[in-house]
């Protein structure tokens, strides 16, 4: 008899699932990496550059057949840095684009990721994550670049991250990776892990038009007129004109002004910073995706993401079978930190479990946003295996006080 | 086309930055720089109009101007 | 002044040093530029992080200033999602080839159209005159205060063993030569590399005693000869200027528009 | 149906992981199963052993490995002697005797099938024992049905190659049923 | 007259202030890059590898002329990447090393760091931050890469890193750098600003023995009996034994066991990160080095560093000979945190304000550590100029409900 | 076997798939370190990540396995440091041409004395065979499905031109050529790079239908021969093996003792 | 002592970093006082105008920069009109007429000294131009000993343009005194 | 130095992976592989101690020894 198998299921307001058995969409049986090669290709991506690494490199691998057959544009670069460079050039050129990579790769991203962010690219950049830090562990499962994806380069700003435990979920989250960062005019972080995106399992393709796509906000300013590709609107967006198009401006990573050229002005500069760090952080709540299990009337928190969320939510089933007060959060997006989210959710739970792979990232981040940091505990594994249920359950034990 | 004749050496004083690199390659002496640093054409009459100044110029701030040109 | 609709002319004087060779660059392309009858829509420029990387901000075209070192690698992306774009990148000496070395041999081997112009100053001039691997054996410069070891790497070498079609020198003395070199590489269907070689009067004529501007952009004059020139078979210590490579190979972006056509056939 | 948990282990070559995804995908595209596959990699990328985990049920999978198997298999020395351990009591255990000297008690019913022997002589190409191994699985476990297999097969194998591929499923099914 | 020459000054326990006056100890008047430069050659740096930066290129700069004068090894590399990289081959042959840059360096030199984290690399790095993200600010004053210098790098990991606020302290944080890289075989970044590296004042050279100086803890195996390079002593310290000697051992990136040889057992695993994170973490208390000013009786405590600390003590000292009970807690060490420092000074504050030159990377910390987040505040400036007493000023009437 | 001193005889048998050309690699080049009589404690190698790079575990030597693209930086620090040890750096084609392209050029530029080895399988092995920059036009690869479009480098010509003065190519066909080279290229004062051409059984060849280890070996004997010779005359699709360079040049840690001298007289 | 603030301004090859420097260091090291020099960039590395800041005390001085120089001297027209108005009530500004030409109301004793003509007449080179404002300065202000400044320029000059130097800076007392 | 005559292949059955690169350019057809992939030398009398086979082995796995070596 299964252990898992019963108890309902409340998705959170912004976690949508899909209903099987839509007309015209696609089952199949695939890999994480390649259901977010499909999902990237129904959000419209245009254009791939990258450089394999483990456990990323099935994305490369299976979008360089895939591009091409849809007219678009795969290329294997040099190394990382160039591959995000490419991409933040054929992104202003007005495509859709992505990359994608594993630690090593992510960290050598860093500087050119900072450029995205100051010039406001829409981008797409995939992290499987692996074992670190440096070569560290490449084939094994780790969450440990949360915390790398928001500060990983230097200087004040603000990043999107999301990520995803199955691959229904690793679909639709992908392709709101690519309307966010249509949205916000920013690279959005897909920060997956080795189990997930290794894993084969289902996943319905949603027939085209089924899940919203937000394309390009271009500005309606006509040529011969003064674009400003820096200017925001009444609603916060910037509209933006292609490179090779009737607008010509200037795009820099140096501070710059409402047309794109650089300038100390301390009121530019507060401005920009203030803009670049605001457009993202005001709109936690309209950038925030998570999943709630059994929230209601829960004692016990379990916060998870990612395939950590897999166990735990194996563990909440399992409890609630026998009639535990286990509830679970599953947080897709990690950055900006969905504070108003834990705290809602965990405000009546006696305690608080983090499930995750390192050393307690997105624990402290929960410590922040509760209103009782004692109250929230860890429940981890950093040995390069995948966390399962009894690893939980025996962690459990020792948190409510009934040793091994 | 005939052999253009100079109209005008057009010096955009704001631009000039005294670097005397078109003084210096003007085949026929025609410029100097003067008090402030600033080029002038000091020998007009000696111009053969063969713009390696306004070729050299690294401020873009020296233009001959010819007669058929000055028409369009 | 004619080129004057290719630049933006709020933004001069520019922020060069008097006598700076990168301003002489920019007069000669633009004049390349006019002379070809481009469309101003129709260019982008890419640039890299150095003194001479900031002529993107003066010239009216699509322009992209991006980080040291990287700007072919963006220049890729534009131009392989939009072929039918021009590409010109200019790099200072230490953007192209120290800190962007890997990325010129790799935009040289794919043959990749565009135009990298190489600012040859042999110096990093933005950040205060330390060597640059162009800089040469025995130079001074503020990270070389007895002399410099590093042996310098001959850009026309380097970039024809890494595969550019098209490869040539000349220098800021040479004006025209740069004007027309320039067309032929714009023109040219393939990864083509010009080296200029200009002057950074205040950090590298200062330090290595060679004068200001004038005094340097003799120097250009003396000790370059055109290819194969009678004076250099007589000193071969003299630098040849001139094309050196220029040859037909397909292109990238053609070839990956056969990769496309193959793919949506069916393998 | 019961919940069936399955790791496949061998060395690199032998096909172990693309047995499993066929078996897996047979399930879910065919059967209306739930099913997850996954795989282990060790410290290097090449050589080793491989192993496979695959679950197959018919409700949500949530943890997608396989801590303790219903059905182990075993295709050489060094997967046996590693994963011997992890059955499940009362599990099945499949083994060829090629590549496999059995050694251990195990609480299991252990199927020792010649497999690699039955498809050199019978078709001659090495390159179809994990189908074959795969025969064995499907006739032991009645997990899927066979029919289901060969659809998967006929859309990923070339057409030349599927009646060779048909041949090592019913050589497999055949030694189950033996 | 001056306004703000009175006040005593109480130095913190482990803040160390050098008396004038020394034998044989030299004043200078120079750059805080040439500071470093003094102080780095003071502690025994043999091999500088860099390429230039603003606003750190002096320090390459004087030591292109100062190593070579003592026989010792500058290298200008193609790129920050090759730099990191190079004196992380050059400590392992036995010698103490350097490398510097600024935000967009200090970003691609991410890998390697974690290389040298993995590797248990003596070695320091410094970033003379400018203002970020991206080619930012060059020549501004910012203090931006507070959590890059933590996070910066993929995987969970720990660092040292260390800031000063005068030439003074820039001399002795710099040896004490070079210092704790050798005592805890890691990494220490060495995090300063635009402010003190470019400004020049007063610096005491101590005599030589004035400062004590960590060697490098050699093994004493002999040759022919086995080394091994990841077994960490009883007191938790790992003898090394330079390459090119008697022991031929490996070095990985890769999760490794106590012979340096790759691992993914996942004992091995779990002991290298837990030893990797705790060596620094559990030592937080010996590696806080701060400075403490009218802590006693403080109602409003400034908590602030680097540059900031100048103004904000400035701020303090003026205040106090108006009778306002305003004391200053200098961090001199950013991480690991000094939680334990920031929660016993701040203990009877009624409110703490940060000052800072971000948007608050220490707040978050110092909210972390306090008992009550409410009462943290951030006294910030963001747009490149250099924070300044009378900034300070406002904010805090603000803080104190006094409006403008 | 004499050449079992230089190995850690508890990883055998090494990672490798049946057949792979990076063993025989290692093999030639124990042979050489044992002929030159060098002392295992004299001997760092330094490689970067691939499935080349883990050579230096299988050896007796002081090993540094660094990060991927990035092995000549790490030995220029060991080299500078201690410029009495001997530096053997194996890269992979990969690891040494693609991420890691500039440093192999400013290392060649620069002259330090050590002995790159470039074990070009013409695929990434390690990550399960993508096109690598010395694939070649025309091949199959897993991100080059169609197939490549990307031309491939020419080591010699590419290491020639940034300034080698060893450059050297042979195949793991030619194992005593291998030990040969290897032997001159480690006594050579300054930078040498040997290409050794290998086989990837397990990607290159599947992928490209050349078969086993055997048959991609029996290849390189047919699709090379000795530099100039007749058939190459006759065939100049075949490709060179040997030693294309031997210059003698000062070296970088001597030029750099010069820099000391000078400095410790006062400039 | 009185703690004075000092803004030298003018455009790059003017030196005026170079006397902030010598005047400082000549402060701190000869007449055991404190000081602090820095300076600010323009948003580009080069061109532009160059300011740098000064303070010399007696006691130690926290905030770096200068808000309100109690001195300043402007060497160039440009220099002239950003920073007149930040100078503090009752100071003093130095102006060179052959760069600036004096337009507004300052509450400030306005000193128009003739240094570079001076230093051209008398000396010829205009690369001590520098050295002549700062005797200006120290004439004016008597903050250091002109033997401090002289000292600074030993240990920073070769021998034989020490001379030169010399007497640059006497002509910048002179004018001072005038 | 005469001619050095075989004393013994010493293969190391363990180390051997099977390639057959030995087998194949063993100019005297010495080496096949048997039934487990290991490579047994199956003509040691006409081996000539050439020791390509010992050469090229990519897994180290195979030594030629000859009667001069094995007395040290
Ligand atoms: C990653 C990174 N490293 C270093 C720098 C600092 N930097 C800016 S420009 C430059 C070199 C400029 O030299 P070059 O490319 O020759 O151009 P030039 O200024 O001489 O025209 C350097 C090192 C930077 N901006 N980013
Ligand atoms: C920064 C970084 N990018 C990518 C990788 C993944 N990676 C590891 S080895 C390798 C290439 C291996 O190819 P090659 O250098 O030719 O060596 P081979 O395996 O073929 O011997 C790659 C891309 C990595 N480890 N680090
Ligand atoms: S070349 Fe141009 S900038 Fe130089 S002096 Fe002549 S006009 Fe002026
Ligand atoms: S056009 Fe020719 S001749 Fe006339 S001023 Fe210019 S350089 Fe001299
Ligand atoms: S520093 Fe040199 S390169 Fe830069 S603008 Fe001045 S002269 Fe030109
Ligand atoms: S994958 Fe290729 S390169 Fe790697 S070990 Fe196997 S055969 Fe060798
Ligand atoms: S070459 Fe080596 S590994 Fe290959 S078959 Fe012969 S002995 Fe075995
Ligand atoms: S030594 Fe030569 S002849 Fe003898 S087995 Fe080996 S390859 Fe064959
Ligand atoms: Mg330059
Ligand atoms: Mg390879």
């Amino acid at each position: 008899m299964s252990d898992i198998d019963t108890g309902s299921q409340e998705a959170g307001d912004r976690g949508k699932t899909l209903e099987s058995g839509m007309p015209s969409s696609e089952i199949k049986f695939i890999q994480g990496n390649e259901v977010c090669v499909e999902a990237a290709l129904y959000a419209g991506l245009d254009f791939f550059a990258g450089y394999p690494i483990t456990p990323s490199t099935e994305i490369a691998e299976h979008l360089s057949a895939r591009l091409p057959q849809a007219g678009k544009t795969f290329i294997q670069m040099e190394d990382e840095i160039a591959s995000i460079c490419a991409i933040i050039g054929a992104s202003l050129t007005g495509h859709k684009v992505m990359t994608a990579t594993s630690g090593p790769g992510f960290s050598l991203m860093q500087e050119a990721l900072g450029y995205a962010v100051m010039t406001e690219i829409p981008s797409v950049i995939v992290n499987v994550q692996r074992g670190g830090p440096s070569t560290g562990l490449p084939t094994h499962a780790s969450q440990g670049d949360v915390n790398q994806a928001r500060w990983g380069t230097h200087g004040d700003h603000a990043i999107i991250t999301l990520t995803a435990s199955n691959h229904q979920d690793v679909f639709s989250i992908t392709v709101d990776a690519f309307n966010l960062a249509e949205t916000y005019r920013t690279p959005v972080i897909l920060l997956f892990d080795e189990v997930v995106g290794h894993m084969r399992e289902k996943v319905i393709i949603p027939a085209p038009g089924q899940l919203p796509l937000v394309e390009r906000l271009r500005t309606s300013v006509r040529e011969g007129i003064d674009y400003h590709p820096y200017l925001p609107r009444e609603d916060g967006r910037l509209p933006m004109s292609d490179f090779g198009g009737v607008h010509r401006y200037n795009v820099t990573g140096l501070v710059h002004d409402m047309w794109g050229f650089p300038s100390g002005n301390p009121q530019v500069v507060q401005g920009l910073l203030r803009h670049l760090v605001d457009k993202i952080n005001n709109n936690a709540r309209e950038i925030a995706r998570y999943k709630t299990y059994f929230t209601e009337d829960a004692d016990c928190m379990l916060v998870s993401y990612g395939s950590s969320a897999r166990s735990a939510l194996h563990v909440v089933m399992n409890r609630r079978q026998r009639g535990e007060k286990l509830g679970l959060l599953e947080l897709q997006t990690l950055w900006p930190f969905p504070a108003h989210v834990v705290r809602d959710v965990c405000a009546r739970a006696e305690y608080v479990v983090v499930v995750e792979m390192n050393m307690g990232q997105v624990l402290e981040q929960v410590k922040l946003a509760v209103d009782k940091a004692q109250k929230v505990f860890l429940a981890n594994r950093i040995d390069g295996v995948f966390i399962n249920p009894t690893d939980i359950r025996n962690i459990l034990r020792l948190i409510q006080g009934k040793g091994v | 086309m005939s052999k253009p004749r100079l109209k005008q050496h057009v010096i955009n004083r704001d631009w000039c930055k005294g670097c005397g690199i078109c003084v210096e390659f003007c085949p026929k002496n025609v410029l100097a720089l003067d008090d402030a640093d600033k080029v002038v054409a000091v020998r007009p009459e000696d111009c053969i109009c063969c713009r390696m100044c306004e070729q050299r110029c690294p401020d873009l701030a020296i233009e001959i101007l010819t007669e058929e040109e000055a028409q369009p | 002044m004619s080129i004057k609709q290719f630049i933006r002319e709020r933004f001069f004087p520019h922020m060069w040093c008097p006598g700076c060779g990168h301003g002489v660059v920019l007069n000669a392309m633009l004049r390349a530029v006019e002379r070809l009858g481009l469309n101003k829509n129709d260019i982008v420029m890419v640039s890299g992080i150095g003194c001479s990387s900031r002529i993107s901000g003066y010239v009216d075209f699509h322009t992209l200033h991006t980080i040291h070192g990287r700007a072919l690698a963006f220049a890729t992306g534009v131009k392989m999602s939009r072929p039918e774009l021009n590409l010109i990148v200019p790099m200072g000496d230490g953007d192209a080839l120290a800190i962007g070395g890997n990325h010129f041999i790799h935009a040289a081997r794919r043959n990749i159209d565009m135009t990298a112009i190489v600012m040859n100053n042999r110096i990093y001039g933005m950040t205060g005159g330390q060597y640059s691997p162009l800089s040469g054996h025995g130079i001074l410069a503020t990270t070389a205060p007895y002399h410099n070891i590093d042996q310098g790497f001959d850009i026309v070498n380097l970039a024809t063993a890494a595969g550019a079609t098209f490869v040539a020198r000349t220098t800021t003395y040479h004006v025209q030569q740069i004007t027309d070199i320039l067309c032929d590489a714009i023109t040219h269907k393939g990864f083509s590399v010009v080296e200029i070689m200009s002057q950074c009067p205040t950090y590298f004529g200062r330090k290595n005693r060679e004068g200001g501007a004038v005094e340097m952009m003799k120097l250009m004059k003396d000790r370059t000869t055109p290819i194969g020139s009678k004076a250099f078979q007589e000193n071969p210590d003299l630098i040849q200027r001139g094309i050196f490579v220029k040859r037909d190979q397909p292109e990238y972006c053609s070839e990956y528009h056969k990769v496309i056509e193959k793919a949506m056939k069916g393998r | 149906m019961e919940r069936c948990r399955m790791v496949f282990s061998g060395s690199g070559g032998q096909g172990v992981i693309t047995a499993a995804i066929i078996l897996a995908e047979a399930a879910v595209l065919y059967e209306n199963l739930t099913a997850v596959q996954s795989q282990s990699y060790g410290p290097e990328a090449r050589g080793g052993s491989t192993r496979t985990d695959v679950i197959i049920a018919d409700s949500t999978i949530y943890f997608p490995k396989v801590t303790q198997p219903n059905v182990l298999v075993c295709l050489t020395q060094e997967a046996y002697g590693k994963f011997y351990p992890i059955i499940r009591p009362g599990g099945m255990l499949i083994t060829d005797p090629r590549f496999v000297r059995l050694e251990k008690k195990v609480d299991a019913r252990q199927f020792e099938l010649p497999m690699y022997q039955t498809v050199m002589e019978k078709i001659g190409k090495p390159i179809v024992f994990n189908i074959c191994m795969l025969g064995a699985v499907v006739g032991i476990t009645q997990l899927v049905k066979p029919e289901s297999i060969l659809k998967v097969l006929e859309t990923r194998i070339p057409k030349n190659f599927l009646e060779m591929n048909r041949q090592a499923l019913d050589l497999g099914l055949a030694l189950a049923n033996a």
